[in-house]
């Protein structure tokens, strides 16, 4: 209990720290950009967009603290994140809340899914330690090291084309009517598989390195020693001792990569046009939409945070030692 | 990209590395060979990789044919004898461009994996050796910059910076990734305080700084040599991600900025396989040379993970066999010898179910 | 009367292959007999746990068994080359036949798995047949056999002090009633207190099921007590085999001497001690001739040359006692009988 | 009747002293129980101390009893909770800075783990130079440096000096290491040297080559000696004085001989009979040990049992035991033995049943 109230008190307080980056960042931008945005907008803008866009910029008059309060009550009470520039007068959590699923999707599910494929792949060939396995090692290095949007432009090229069967871009194709309809998730899959390998492939190799070492590491260790010594098989010893062992590192190394991953695999979505948040992130960059890019950063970056905490639970449930306080 | 995950390992080596007597410690022969893991031969390939960059990013723009931005009229040619590399929609030469660009990704990988570098000894090792409050709020520092998906920290605030250069950009990636390195010298530091010869050193009567300066860091070296090669593995992809997007960069050349160019202008369906693959290929095997130098590190830390050298032994039935944990082989004695007959196929009283 | 059990037989355990192999244990002959306590003594690089890896085949890479035969004598009559063993034979051999006890327990215990599922695991591989129900009663004897409560059985290794852990471990060892026990410093890691709790309990469990023991520890003192027969070790070689009180009134060899007179007596008359001067040799470097002679206060002409064979001295038998020391030539040597392989 | 923490002797003699030395690490506590009373390890509880010149006091204990801690707290490397630490006479508190090395000058300390004490990364050399600098004994020349490098080493019995000196510690065997570690404390030509369990990490043929020396040195230099370890029979070879310590508290101390072969306290007479002893076999085994009857393990250091912290496995045990912490009563055998029990407290009529242990006196 008291790890997990530790934990807690960490991700609330991080939450805070990403809340307030987000709060200082946009200060730092030269000149008005609000006005500018008046201007563009040609007399569509509203008065209270107005004013919660001169919260978000901080740019009300009032001195910084008032407009950290003004921010904090915009943000929690309010649920606003300011209408994005390039989609105006759409609010950003609007056009997140149109990606998100598109991320969460294809990012969450190849995430899981390569942490347990490479795991799973590591504790074999970490287990025959020598044999043939070993010797790919090096193609797995230089596999882990391609960019993930490297990777995606050339599984575009390769497995993309006027008579292939995969489509080159997007989440669906055109003609069909987003909804829960068949022809619409068969579209989706069908436009989700090219990305899909492309980070399986890419963040795979680096989940069999890690788990691979973490194998050859705790294979020297007595216990595994023992449990040969009492006649167990193969199989017993590898999973139940070895890996069951050897996992605890990886689970608390995949908590904290998820950073690294998130950033990573946002890129594959702008190669292949996905229609998710990454996609939308390469527009708002290029289009200088700042309340967009904000708002992105925060949802993900509390994404992440309860991601890490999941992964935490996760640990707690498998190693008996932090549960001592019961 | 490459996850830190094998750090991970490294890291728990190293915590437990000292307990690790089970077997009679054989290699104790010679002098103390520093640069022992050279031996190794991933870092061997790992070093010369890094090596030929350095000196291309060194070279580079002096061996470049051409002005990478100087147009011409040769529009998306393939590879030819004058242009090694083919060109671009404006008639560029991609291979003056992926020369000229070299030195960029070097500069700014290097500078940044200083920046972090330094900054990770700093944090790390003053709060593992400091502990109590220093230690709670410096790994509280820490742990918040590692679940923050940094790269996106990264492109924002580059987005919001104006016209932000190669050094601004180096310092910002520098900034923002020193986390893990001081993650894992802080628990090396750690270890290492608890360690006799820093007790030792502090009864003898030295000063804190000297203990940190000369016992706990000269032990450090490997793995602050390692947390740096990662976060230069990690700022050269950052600094490549935040020109392939149009972050920054577009005022110079970097291997990002060619990939950059190659996708808005539709590269692909034009079918210039030319334009992207080089840039490409130099970022996956720099990415390569930089973990192949990591893991010769990581094995030099951990000894554990250091490959036997022969793994195949021929054993008594002139079968090879792999050494393994659990089964030592045995060697082949001559079986004519043995004065116990046909005795050794007997079942055992419990070996039948 | 006498039975053995257990026949080491020009035993040799290198590491490493080839040129860089270090000889850890060199033509070892040992036969442990039917419930003998037979004590393992020597110092650390002395080849005494290697020797006791090496026979169970248990040594990590790079260890090799380089020759040599281990003979378990089956209560069948039937007699195997343990080395010769397949894997999947020796897996049903191992535990069922020959148990082991590690040093320091600490490390011995998987641990993310409860004592209940790691005792019940070895039940479970060797006797697929029984159930659940049923391993978790013998669970719960064997606790019951070293003195633990049957509520631990829930308990997580890191939730038991370091004397109950090996407690764990010595029940363990004697779940499926094996003939051999081999201890390698099994108490090492203890206090006096609880190390000597411990080993009255062994006594104990020993008359009681009538296993033997192979007792490996530095601590000859310890073993002049405990065990029948003492085998000391030195730079990988049994240099002296006797037994236990033989050993401890007139030492033979001098280094099992000076190993005697390295332990300060608690009781009686303050005695001089002295030690053994030098260092214990490096394996890579071995001495010529007699390993200790650098050592030995007594050493003489053919002491750095020759190597003294391992043999019964004027007025003893290979059953009775052996010595490998110029001073005490031994008549014939252990193993003769053996073509050496 | 109680003895005074030093009995009749010069007090010149004496160079290091703890009075009522107390430690108590804190325990972190748990968010539920953020608003209840602080918890603490009680390491050591009121230890007093005397080292004298010229002479060696064993501090012997089970690993956990706190002695390595009393070590730490005399050497000033770890900062005591209460009770006073005199050195001549003159109470000391140092953590730091100038005052801290005038300290350490006279005090110095030698690490269990030869293995671990020296940093790999340097050299012989290194260790002892920095020694000599820092407690001004390098001399004022190169030549006077390695004078006194040589010194040093030939003193440990590491000859010739030019073999060692410029050696990394992973060329040495244990007892070279160990050898070194003790050059390194005598570079600061100290007074009193902490030994902390100085030969249990070495093989046991060299462990009386260590003693030997530090016995040796003690006399030439007239050293003050304190010698901690977990073996009662080395302490009676070497030490001439020697303490008993369970659960962080003094139980018994005296002159060796008194304390090791007529043990008064339960549990020093526990730690004898456990200890290994080849001469058993003559010895009648039939007389039942104490082992068996005191079975269990040490308490918890977090929440003590009250009165005696021995209590709860003394086969003597009193109701008094359990309530009141025992002075230090005299035994009577030999001038300065006592123990910390109340089975000595002539004032306590005995109940039939319980048998104070037989002291021949």
């Amino acid at each position: 209990m008291r790890h997990i109230l530790r934990r807690i008190a960490f991700y609330l307080f991080t939450a805070w720290a990403a809340i307030t980056v987000n709060f200082f960042i946009p200060r730092a931008i030269p000149g008005d950009p609000v006005t500018t945005l008046i201007a563009k907008a040609q007399g569509q803008i509203s008065t209270q967009q107005e004013a919660s866009l001169r919260i978000l910029f901080g740019l009300n008059g009032d001195n910084l603290f008032t407009q950290y309060l003004n921010y904090l009550h915009t943000l929690f009470i309010k649920r606003d994140l300011g209408p994005s520039f390039s989609f105006f007068p759409t609010p950003v959590t609007t056009v997140i809340r149109q990606s998100l699923p598109w991320t969460v999707g294809l990012i969450g599910f190849t995430t899981v899914l390569s942490f347990v494929l490479g795991t799973g792949i590591g504790v074999f060939i970490g287990w025959r330690r020598g044999g043939v396995w070993d010797a790919l090692l090096p193609v797995t290095t230089f596999i882990a090291s391609i960019p993930y949007f490297f990777f995606g432009l050339i599984v575009i090229d390769l497995a993309t084309g006027p008579n292939s069967f995969f489509p080159s871009s997007g989440g669906f194709a055109p003609e069909v009517v987003p909804g829960w309809t068949s022809g619409f998730i068969i579209s989706a899959i069908k436009h989700s598989v090219l990305p899909a390998f492309t980070i399986l492939v890419s963040a795979v190799a680096g989940w069999i390195l890690g788990m691979r070492n973490m194998m050859v590491t705790v294979a020297s260790e007595d216990y595994i020693t023992v449990a040969h010594a009492k006649g167990l098989s193969d199989r017993r010893v590898m999973l139940s001792y070895a890996a069951r062992n050897a996992l605890l590192p990886s689970i608390s190394g995949f908590a904290l990569s998820l950073g690294f991953i998130v950033g990573g695999t946002f890129l594959v979505e702008i190669v292949f046009s996905y229609p998710g948040i990454g996609l939308q992130l390469f527009a708002a960059v290029g289009s200088k939409d700042y309340p967009l890019m904000q708002g992105i950063f925060l949802i993900i970056t509390l994404s992440v945070l309860a991601a890490n905490f999941l992964a935490d639970l996760v640990y707690l449930m498998l190693d008996p030692r932090t549960r001592k306080e019961g | 990209m490459t996850l830190p995950a094998a750090d991970a390992a490294t890291l728990t080596a190293a915590e437990t590395g000292h307990a690790a007597t089970g077997a009679p410690v054989v290699s104790k022969k010679g002098k103390r060979k520093r640069f022992r893991f050279l031996a190794n031969a991933k870092s061997a390939v790992g070093l010369g990789i890094v090596t030929f960059f350095v000196i291309l990013g060194i070279v580079g723009p002096w061996l470049a044919p051409q002005d990478p931005s100087e147009l011409s009229a040769d529009l998306i040619q393939a590879p030819s004898r004058q242009h090694l590399f083919g060109t671009t929609h404006l008639g560029q030469d991609i291979f003056s461009q992926v020369l000229v660009g070299a030195r960029v990704v070097m500069f700014v990988g290097f500078t940044a994996g200083l920046v972090a570098t330094v900054l990770s000894v700093l944090i790390g090792v003053t709060a593992g050796y400091l502990g109590g409050w220093v230690d709670d709020v410096l790994s509280a520092l820490m742990n918040i910059f590692l679940v923050i998906p940094a790269l996106l920290l990264i492109i924002i605030i580059t987005a919001t910076l104006p016209n932000a250069g190669d050094g601004l950009v180096a310092l910002v990636i520098g900034f923002t990734s020193w986390a893990w390195g001081a993650r894992v010298l802080r628990a090396q530091t750690l270890s290492l305080r608890r360690r006799d010869y820093v007790q030792a050193a502090r009864a003898t009567g030295e000063t804190s700084w000297r203990i940190i300066t000369f016992e706990v860091l000269p032990n450090l070296t490997a793995i602050i040599a390692a947390s740096f090669v990662g976060t230069v593995i990690f700022a050269v992809l950052s600094e490549i991600t935040l020109a392939f997007i149009g972050v920054a960069g577009s005022n110079g050349w970097n291997w990002g900025t060619i990939l950059f160019w190659a996708q808005s202008q539709q590269a692909l369906a034009q079918g210039a396989w030319w334009w992207f693959v080089p840039a490409g290929l130099a970022i996956a095997l720099l990415g390569t040379g930089l973990s192949l130098l990591n893991f010769g590190i990581d094995e030099f830390i951990s000894p554990r993970l250091r490959s036997a050298g022969h793994t195949k032994v021929k054993t008594v039935g002139g079968r090879k066999v792999r050494m393994r944990v659990g089964f030592t082989p045995v060697l082949g004695a001559p079986v004519a010898a043995t004065t116990v007959p046909s005795t050794t196929t007997t079942k055992l009283k419990d070996s039948a179910p | 009367m006498k039975q053995p059990v257990l026949e080491i037989k020009n035993l040799n355990v290198d590491y490493g292959l080839g040129d860089n192999a270090v000889h850890a244990v060199r033509e070892v002959h040992l036969t442990l007999h039917k419930g003998e306590v037979l004590g393992l003594a020597g110092e650390s690089g002395s080849g005494k746990s290697t020797l006791a890896y090496g026979l169970t085949r248990l040594l990590p890479p790079p260890g090799i068994v380089a020759g040599g035969q281990v003979l378990y004598h089956a209560p069948s009559g039937d007699v195997v080359d343990v080395l010769r063993l397949s894997d999947s034979e020796l897996r049903a051999f191992r535990w069922s036949e020959v148990s082991i006890v590690f040093q320091g327990a600490m490390n011995s215990l998987n641990p993310v798995h409860k004592v209940s599922t790691q005792l019940m695991d070895v039940i479970k591989a060797h006797e697929p047949g029984l159930s659940r129900d049923a391993r978790l009663a013998r669970a719960r004897e064997l606790l019951k056999l070293v003195g633990i409560s049957a509520d631990r059985l829930d308990s997580y290794p890191h939730q038991l002090s370091g004397g109950m852990r090996q407690r764990v471990m010595i029940g363990m060892a004697l779940a499926l009633e094996p003939q051999v026990v081999i201890m390698d410093e099994p108490t090492t890691a203890l206090d006096v207190v609880m190390q000597r709790q411990i080993l009255r309990q062994l006594v104990d469990l020993r008359e009681r099921l009538g296993f033997s023991v192979i007792f490996i520890t530095h601590d000859l003192s310890l073993l002049v007590e405990f065990s029948d027969r003492i085998a000391i070790m030195y730079g990988g070689r049994i240099v002296e085999e006797a037994e236990a009180h033989e050993i401890y009134r007139n030492p033979l060899h001098p280094y099992s001497e000076g190993l005697l007179r390295s332990f300060p007596a608690l009781r009686g008359p303050k005695r001089e001690v002295k030690g053994i001067a030098g260092s214990p040799p490096d394996l890579r470097s071995m001495p010529s001739g007699c390993s200790f002679h650098p050592r030995c206060p007594r050493a003489f002409e053919p002491c750095p040359d020759v190597l003294p064979i391992l043999g019964p001295p004027d007025g003893y038998t290979l059953d009775t006692r052996t010595v490998a020391c110029h001073l005490h030539p031994a008549t014939i040597a252990v193993g003769a009988k053996e073509p050496v392989g | 009747m109680t003895v005074s923490a030093t009995p009749a002797a010069s007090t010149d003699d004496v160079v290091l002293q703890a009075v009522k030395l107390t430690k108590h690490f804190p325990v972190r506590r748990s968010a539920s129980q953020l608003f209840g009373k602080s918890r603490a390890i009680h390491a050591v509880d009121s230890v007093d101390i005397v080292l004298r010149r010229g002479r060696v006091t064993a501090l012997v204990g089970e690993s956990g009893s706190g002695k390595s801690t009393v070590a730490k707290l005399l050497s000033q490397l770890e900062r005591r909770t209460s009770g006073d630490i005199r050195l001549h006479g003159e109470s000391v508190s140092v953590h730091g800075g100038r005052p801290f090395r005038q300290y350490v000058r006279k005090v110095q300390m030698i690490f269990q783990d030869p293995f671990a004490s020296l940093n790999p990364t340097h050299t012989v050399r290194y260790h002892l130079t920095r020694s000599l600098r820092i407690h001004g004994n390098a001399g004022k020349s190169g030549a006077d440096l390695q004078r006194a490098l040589d010194a040093l080493l030939t003193r440990v019995n590491l000859t010739p000096p030019e073999r060692y000196i410029d050696k990394f510690p992973h060329e040495l065997s244990g007892g070279q290491r160990q050898r070194v570690a003790i050059a390194r404390a005598l570079g600061a030509d100290p007074e009193a040297l902490l030994a902390d369990e100085p030969v249990s990490m070495l093989d046991v043929s060299i462990r009386l080559g260590i003693l030997t020396l530090l016995r040796d040195l003690k006399e030439r230099l007239s050293l003050a000696i304190l010698y901690i370890t977990h073996d009662i029979a080395s302490a009676r070879y070497f030490a001439d004085d020697t303490l008993v310590m369970y659960a962080g508290q003094m139980v018994e101390g005296g002159d060796s001989e008194s304390v090791t072969q007529n043990p008064a306290h339960p549990y020093t007479r526990l730690l004898i009979e456990a200890a290994p002893d080849p001469d058993r076999i003559e010895a009648a085994e039939a007389s039942g040990l104490a082992g068996d009857r005191a079975a269990g393990e040490p308490p918890s250091l977090i929440d003590p049992p009250p009165g005696c912290r021995f209590n709860p496995r003394c086969p003597y045990v009193m109701d008094i035991c359990r309530v009141e912490t025992p002075q230090h009563f005299v035994v009577g055998d030999s001038a300065g033995h006592w123990a910390a029990c109340w089975l000595f407290d002539a004032s306590i009529p005995k109940q039939p049943e319980t048998h104070a242990p037989a002291v021949q006196a």
